[in-house]
């Protein structure tokens, strides 16, 4: 468990490479495409989701994985498009949907973590994620 | 992941630029999923014309762009040949036909008719409907499929045994383009197998029934793979159809079995395999009444709108239709429109269906639905439907209150303005 | 037989005089076949409208009398109720469209639209083709139905695993009343195992192949049921739709089993279940060329007509014609006409196929074929097609030559009016 | 087998009720309805049968059962409008088609026999159907 000046390191596997840093942003529910972001603004739009009105645009993204319609991935595509695509996506549920998303919204994305990312992290941590190398480093945030 | 000599060559330019820029797109894709390998396919179905205002943008630059951008997620624009692999389009934004009833811009209808000559010129076979496989595409047992559209994914899966993941605009039209899909997911037998189980305590039967069955389905399972069995009966595509496209829209149900009536479930060991249920789930009456319930989000008892046909409705369907509202007028106040894929439209306009809901006041739509093209009739507040999915998806999509129910309750309500429902 | 409570009751006219004559007329068939029972049915097709001159007579008299003698077999003529069974109307004897070209009389297609207004009415989806699974009618696994046209049932037992016989045309009107059908044949599992096996050594993979191989097949194996394995690659609708008319047509070949690609076929054992292969033949590179030569019943290389689409094209196959033709002519002696269903040419127009292979000079034709209308073009004495039914058939029935090869050698052959052939 | 004087005897079972009697024509090739047979005078048609160019109207026809497409029930159908049916009708291979059409044309039928009907009966012998009774009777003809 991350600590307030020691970064928690969680290990993964790499889905898109690169690498990114930032605040992040989490939720136990999974995100849909259409109807449930605003790919303009890059904000949740689905009514009875616990981030709704929230924008992860510049924001680690952490979230269990994809709901929702086959455009998933072209509507997180679009949010790259619009300048408001999340900083990068840690998620936990591999499927067609979150896979592709990830790799057209080309931001550093990874799964199969060795730790509980949901334990491990809590909205406005500070988070670098190095998808190369596979890691993942959590700084709890002081509020936290 | 492996590549075969064939594929490098493809992702080293031996098939042009954008043979190359897909192959590359499938490499990403594939390691992303953790895919060993990739699988031939030649069953595509995806989203490949230009027809939502989003993207008239790009479409001013060329159709070729259109492709690069938004199906091959691929900076560069390259030019797009013909391609590799049996290709169709599914649902679209615009009603070909029926566009100005829809408040649609002609600018948007001309745009959408330019893409569809150029993707139609490179091998995509215009079924515009979100149900090709009422349109002669019919995957065979085991057929390897890159097919978009959810509830055609269950259907593909689940009714005819063939195989497909969900598929994304980008990794179908690589797919087109390659005759490739990653080797993931429901590709693989073993990945088909049941892992839960549904127990059927109340009679279901018709296509409200199925539907509530699908939504109940979809609910407790989520992407899980169900086995159903009980008090099922009348089990066929229509049933099939909307049981599907419910248990995908509440849950992410890609795959399920239906014992002595899905071709992967002789029986429930057949169906389960080395598999056992992780779950048991049992719908009763009382589970009936409350996803009736959960389906509706209405308050407003008087109606505006009807929509029929989603998933896209059959000949038959449309023949019901027409059977119910022959020598009836529908109130002034209600627009009823019914959805059918195109070329059904035409089955359904020789066996004088679509004569006798026109003389009723209803229209026969195509090529789109309210929830994909967001028109609607102007000033619409209520809407009915007999859809699970699109009692799931309209309300919010159009900012309307909705009733869910049996095509009859749509009917009577058609004919009267009011929604009195099933039970 | 045995009767249900409400069969009885349809028999003694509970349902009017029309359900009370196809009860009859079923309890006469179930028990000319020894059926125990009869089954539900809801999905028929065969043929309820008039369209050729033998009908004439009797259609001048009214269509309840044409549906009364011909599709009853009742000597009373009976009021033909609303049908009671989903049901739909197969291939049929005019091209509603292109009857001028046909060389058919005025007044026959206004007796096929007329007697098409009146199915229509009560309930006959007007699908008119020979492959209704194309069009949207895709039996679910298990599904029982009754339906004519060999091409067909052959297709719906085995590709997709529902369950008919080969029905006539009296016992799908007396299903279509009733919902009924002899529980006997293809509806009962034991029945459905393969007791033959064909091991195919030479690779298998084209339409050409497909067809020669379906023709084998029926040679050898009669009306029995084949399980095929081996060298078989490219299995689809199109392939399984082309090797199942060509065993229905040399032999009697109403169910098989490809392990892997048909769904009561996960393996040859499963194929079999308790039976053995009572007979095992070869298919090599000799019985294919055997197959290849057997097929042709022409002796003069200069072609006058090109029949593509037995069974009816999938939109797959027309839009691969229209790319052969794209930016070329035929040869002013050859008239090439490429058949599909109705519902399928909406599409191929929306996908600029029809532009392109009218453009070549060809024809788009649809609801009926030059085998079962008997209507060629005029002065046509040498034709080739790519069916391997129509060619066994249409020769001796429209008195002509006929060439039988790959679409490869067919437009070939009609851009230079001269057949060369596959080998 | 049956001789000059003495009818030979076979049971078998009732396809459609009825007596009839008459000339045996016998083949032990299954017959088409579409392209096998022509309904106005009901005569053999196709190229290769055996008994192509002859016409069973009014005889006893004596063959193996259907072949062809699924209208022979309707092409039998027809040769009974137009008063050239069989006079009854004995076949081996029961089938749909078989089963339907010896039912729409209106004959005594019988299937499933005791002996070889093909050994027992020739084209020429007198025979009498008793369909009820499951029984026909075959005498010889001087010249067989
Ligand atoms: S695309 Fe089809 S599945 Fe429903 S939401 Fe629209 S009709
Ligand atoms: S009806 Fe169809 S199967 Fe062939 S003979 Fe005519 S196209």
């Amino acid at each position: 468990m991350p600590t307030l000046s020691t970064p928690t390191l969680i290990r993964g596997r790499r889905v898109v490479g690169g690498r990114a840093e930032g605040e992040a942003l989490v939720t136990t529910q999974t995100i849909s495409g259409w109807g449930g972001i605003n790919e303009r603004d890059g904000s949740i739009i689905e009514r009875r989701h616990e981030l709704v009105g929230q924008s992860f645009a510049g924001k680690i993204l952490v979230f269990p994985g994809a709901k929702g319609s086959s455009g998933w991935s072209a509507f997180f595509h679009m949010t790259r498009i619009n300048g408001v695509a999340p900083a990068a996506m840690l998620f936990t549920r591999t499927t067609t949907k979150m896979a592709l998303g990830a790799v057209v919204t080309r931001v550093p994305a990874m799964t199969d973590f060795d730790a509980d990312i949901f334990e491990s992290i809590r909205t406005g941590d500070h988070v670098v994620v190095d998808a190369e190398a596979g890691e993942i480093h959590v700084t709890r945030a002081r509020a936290n | 992941m492996q590549l075969t000599d064939t594929e490098k060559a493809m992702r080293d330019g031996s098939g042009g630029e954008a043979v190359a820029a897909a192959m590359d797109l499938l490499i990403r894709y594939g390691e992303a999923l953790g895919a060993e390998r990739l699988v031939e396919t030649d069953n595509v179905a995806g989203a490949f014309n230009a027809s939502t205002p989003s993207v008239r943008k790009i479409a001013e630059r060329g159709m070729d762009e259109v492709f690069s951008r938004l199906n091959l997620d691929s900076d560069r624009t390259v030019e797009i040949p013909r391609l590799a692999a049996r290709t169709c389009q599914l649902i679209t934004g615009i009603d070909d036909q029926n566009w100005a009833l829809q408040g649609a811009d002609p600018q948007m209808i001309e745009m959408q008719r330019a893409s569809e000559a150029f993707v139609g010129q490179r091998g995509v076979n215009l079924m515009a409907t979100c149900t090709p496989y009422q349109v002669g595409n019919v995957p065979t047992f085991g057929e390897h499929c890159a097919w978009m559209e959810s509830s055609a994914v269950v259907y593909c899966n689940g009714a005819l045994g063939g195989r497909t993941n969900v598929e994304g605009k980008e990794s179908t039209g690589a797919a087109a383009l390659t005759g490739r899909i990653p080797y993931w997911g429901y590709h693989l037998t073993r990945n088909r197998y049941g892992n839960r189980h549904i127990r059927v305590d109340v009679p279901v039967r018709s296509m409200l029934d199925w539907g509530l069955l699908g939504y109940f389905t979809g609910e407790r399972v989520e992407e899980n793979i169900p086995v159903l069995e009980g008090a099922l009966a009348g089990v066929d595509l229509v049933t099939l159809k909307h049981f599907g496209a419910a248990a995908a829209s509440s849950g992410g149900v890609e795959m399920y079995h239906i014992p002595g009536h899905t071709p992967e479930a002789r029986s429930a060991e057949d169906a389960f395999g080395p598999n056992r249920a992780e779950e048991q789930h049992v719908y009763d009456a009382a589970a009936r009444k409350q996803m009736y319930e959960t389906l509706q989000s209405a308050t407003d008892r008087k109606v505006d709108f009807i929509m029929l046909g989603c998933p896209h409705n059959s000949i038959e369907q449309v023949g019901r239709i027409a059977a119910l509202l022959d020598g009836k007028r529908l109130h002034p106040d209600v627009a009823l429109w019914v959805h059918t894929p195109r070329a059904i439209r035409t089955v359904a306009e020789r066996s004088g269906y679509v004569a006798r809901i026109e003389a009723a006041g209803g229209k026969v739509m195509s090529d789109t639905c309210p929830a994909i093209s967001r028109r609607l009739p102007p000033g619409v507040r209520v809407i009915a439907t007999d859809s699970a999915k699109q009692a799931h998806y309209l309300p919010a999509i159009a900012k309307v209150q909705g009733w869910f129910g049996s095509l009859d309750a749509c009917i009577e309500a058609g004919l009267t303005g009011i929604w009195t429902g099933d039970f």
